[in-house]
């Protein structure tokens, strides 16, 4: 991976791009440039906007995730969007990084897996999957994190409002897509993930009973495709 | 939760030791998030795949549970005592030959269901443990930390179309046409004037006069002038009659408006 | 998350580091994730403390700086410290331009009209028609958004400067020549004008026919109008 090669002639191609785009190689730099002073993941559409017309940053990423392969930090996709990161076997060494991070009560961690796992999702349904009332302080935090956020609401009577996860909480913990949620095709096999309505006379729990399209759609949104 | 053997409703209250073993479970129940939480919890005594849990036992043990914390005087939440009253019901369901008559749900459906709710919960306790084992951002993988600015600059386009153009022009071009209308306050007689004068005529009215022989002096004569001399005196007269002090009358329409003070 | 990648031997590495120096491509690695991390310049002296001990970040960085040639970020020395900095030809992608569209206003608009319907035509003049004084920002936004610009000096007293307007405006507008612009007759056909009596002598366009009426004569034609 001797970068020598790189062609020392690339500001003049940039020059030159007003007529073509650069070359890959140096689309690929530049991405690498501007991936690398943002915190945050630059999306794909923001990378077009701001590399010069004609590039195309998709292929220049292939280029660059490969690039970093196996290096101390690499190249991550989050949703729609990419940024580098840091090796997690290299984590021992930034302990003057780490940011300590209020511990989430064990409502909070089920409440957001339930989330995950189950998106878009009603508070009715965490209830139900729960069996205990969602404190308004655990959804609020969940937010105040900026891990979930409000989706669309539900075609249901009251149009309860959902919760979805959000792109922040896909990074943090290192998701592409919430697709890639751990055991999420072993959960779904399993009918796990389904929302079986209950038997009619069940006691006392007159949950609302999500349309099935609307549940299927979102699903299968978010997760097959 | 301690290995006391909650199946076993026969457990001897007397015994200290039991009670205190019951008292540490009760204890327990702040640490059990909700009744199903507590039904999981139980189920696992059972020692079996969730999946072939007895629903019939878990009931049993879920009712013994309740009945102990009501011996121990210990206050349980609506809701545990909601599924009490339910499982009661489910368990007597279980026990008793199915009613031919009843088209609801089996009691068999009921239980399989109940064992799919413990079966989520527990597929999502585990699924909540293995998202946060994962390397997480600020822990175990990191941002960069020497961020640069992006500077936005903004670039501002005018714009304007050929329409606003020609109104622009059109504008200016017609402009001198507007006068600014200006109320013409010199032939005006304003009522707050017309009830300042009448105050001080009425004192001489103790016969029915004619309103117009109010008017004052110059006012008669231009129509304009009369027209809005009568027309405030007329509405100072009503509001001088409204207060009591005098009294009108007009014979018929359009006949002449006489006043008078009213007499003490 | 694909780790697949991250050689898989790196953790036993760094595990062994208690006994021997990672190697020099380990080394490497780690010093690359601790710069990419840290806020600021990381000296010399902090990343011997923060590498197992053993290791020679000196040797590894210039290894590190020799990656990162021709790269879209260059490993650089800041004082006593290192750190990654955007390669110098790329700063330009640092910044983002967002477009931002603005309605002229009312009396840039006139002002333009007037040149426009009158050109060439002096401040004064414009000003006579508008009947207020016109700022100096209002002709300036004009001329930089090339839409007027500045004429022939007109031979009368104190020779003042004239504008006109520029094949941009014509461009702008949709315009073959500003002779093309509506008179005031068809303004008002066009419902553009109250259906009201134009005073005396308004009725018409007036003829802007720059080339001839460069000189005072055909203006003073305009304004008497």
């Amino acid at each position: 991976m001797t970068n020598d090669a790189t062609p020392t002639e690339a500001p003049q191609e940039a020059e030159q791009s007003l007529f073509a785009a650069p070359p890959l190689a140096e689309q690929e730099r530049m991405i690498e440039a501007i991936l690398f002073a943002s915190a945050e993941p630059v999306t794909l559409r923001e990378l077009e906007a701001r590399l010069p017309h004609g590039a195309d940053p998709a292929e220049a990423l292939v280029l660059l995730r490969r690039r970093y392969e196996g290096r101390g930090v690499r190249l991550v996709k989050v949703g729609d969007a990419w940024a580098f990161r840091t090796a997690p076997d290299l984590g021992h060494l930034m302990h003057k990084e780490t940011v300590e991070t209020r511990k989430l009560s064990r409502a909070a961690i089920e409440t957001l897996a339930i989330i995950a796992y189950h998106q878009p999702c009603t508070r009715a349904e965490i209830e139900e999957i729960r069996g205990v009332a969602v404190s308004r302080g655990t959804v609020d935090q969940l937010i105040e994190l900026e891990w979930i956020r409000f989706g669309r609401r539900r075609m249901t009577p009251g149009r309860p409002v959902t919760f979805v996860v959000t792109e922040n909480f896909l990074d943090h913990f290192g998701l592409e897509s919430a697709r890639d949620l751990p055991g999420l095709k072993e959960l779904r096999a399993a009918g796990l993930l389904d929302n079986r309505a209950l038997p009619e006379g069940m006691g006392g729990k007159p949950e609302a009973e999500p349309e099935e399209d609307e549940q299927g759609l979102g699903q299968s949104e978010l997760f097959e495709d | 939760m301690s290995d006391s053997d909650w199946s076993d409703s026969e457990t001897n209250d007397d015994s200290v030791a039991a009670r205190l073993a019951a008292e540490a479970l009760i204890v327990d129940v702040d640490g059990f998030e909700g009744p199903l939480d507590l039904l999981l919890t139980l189920s696992r005594t059972q020692k079996v795949d969730l999946r072939k849990v007895s629903v019939l036992q878990l009931a049993e043990q879920y009712l013994v549970f309740v009945n102990k914390a009501k011996v121990l005087r210990i206050e349980l939440a609506a809701d545990y005592l909601v599924m009490a009253a339910w499982l009661a019901y489910l368990k007597s369901r279980l026990l008793l030959p199915p009613d031919p008559q009843d088209d609801g749900p089996s009691a068999e459906d009921l239980a399989a269901h109940l064992a799919f709710q413990l079966e989520r919960l527990q597929a999502m306790r585990e699924a909540a443990a293995q998202l946060m084992a994962r390397d997480q951002k600020g822990r175990d993988f990191f941002a960069r930390g020497l961020t640069e600015d992006v500077q936005r600059i903004r670039v501002v386009r005018y714009t304007a179309t050929l329409l606003d153009l020609m109104q622009g022009y059109a504008r200016i071009r017609t402009r001198d046409d507007f006068r600014p209308f200006v109320m013409d306050r010199d032939h005006v007689f304003t009522m707050e004037q017309a009830l300042d004068r009448m105050r001080g005529l009425i004192g001489y009215a103790g016969d029915w006069t004619d309103l117009v022989s109010y008017l004052p002096e110059g006012w008669e004569v231009d129509p304009t002038r009369r027209r809005s001399a009568t027309a405030a005196h007329f509405a100072a007269i009503l509001e001088l009659a409204k207060r009591g002090q005098i009294e009108v009358r007009q014979g018929e329409t359009f006949a002449p408006i006489q006043i008078r003070k009213k007499p003490e």
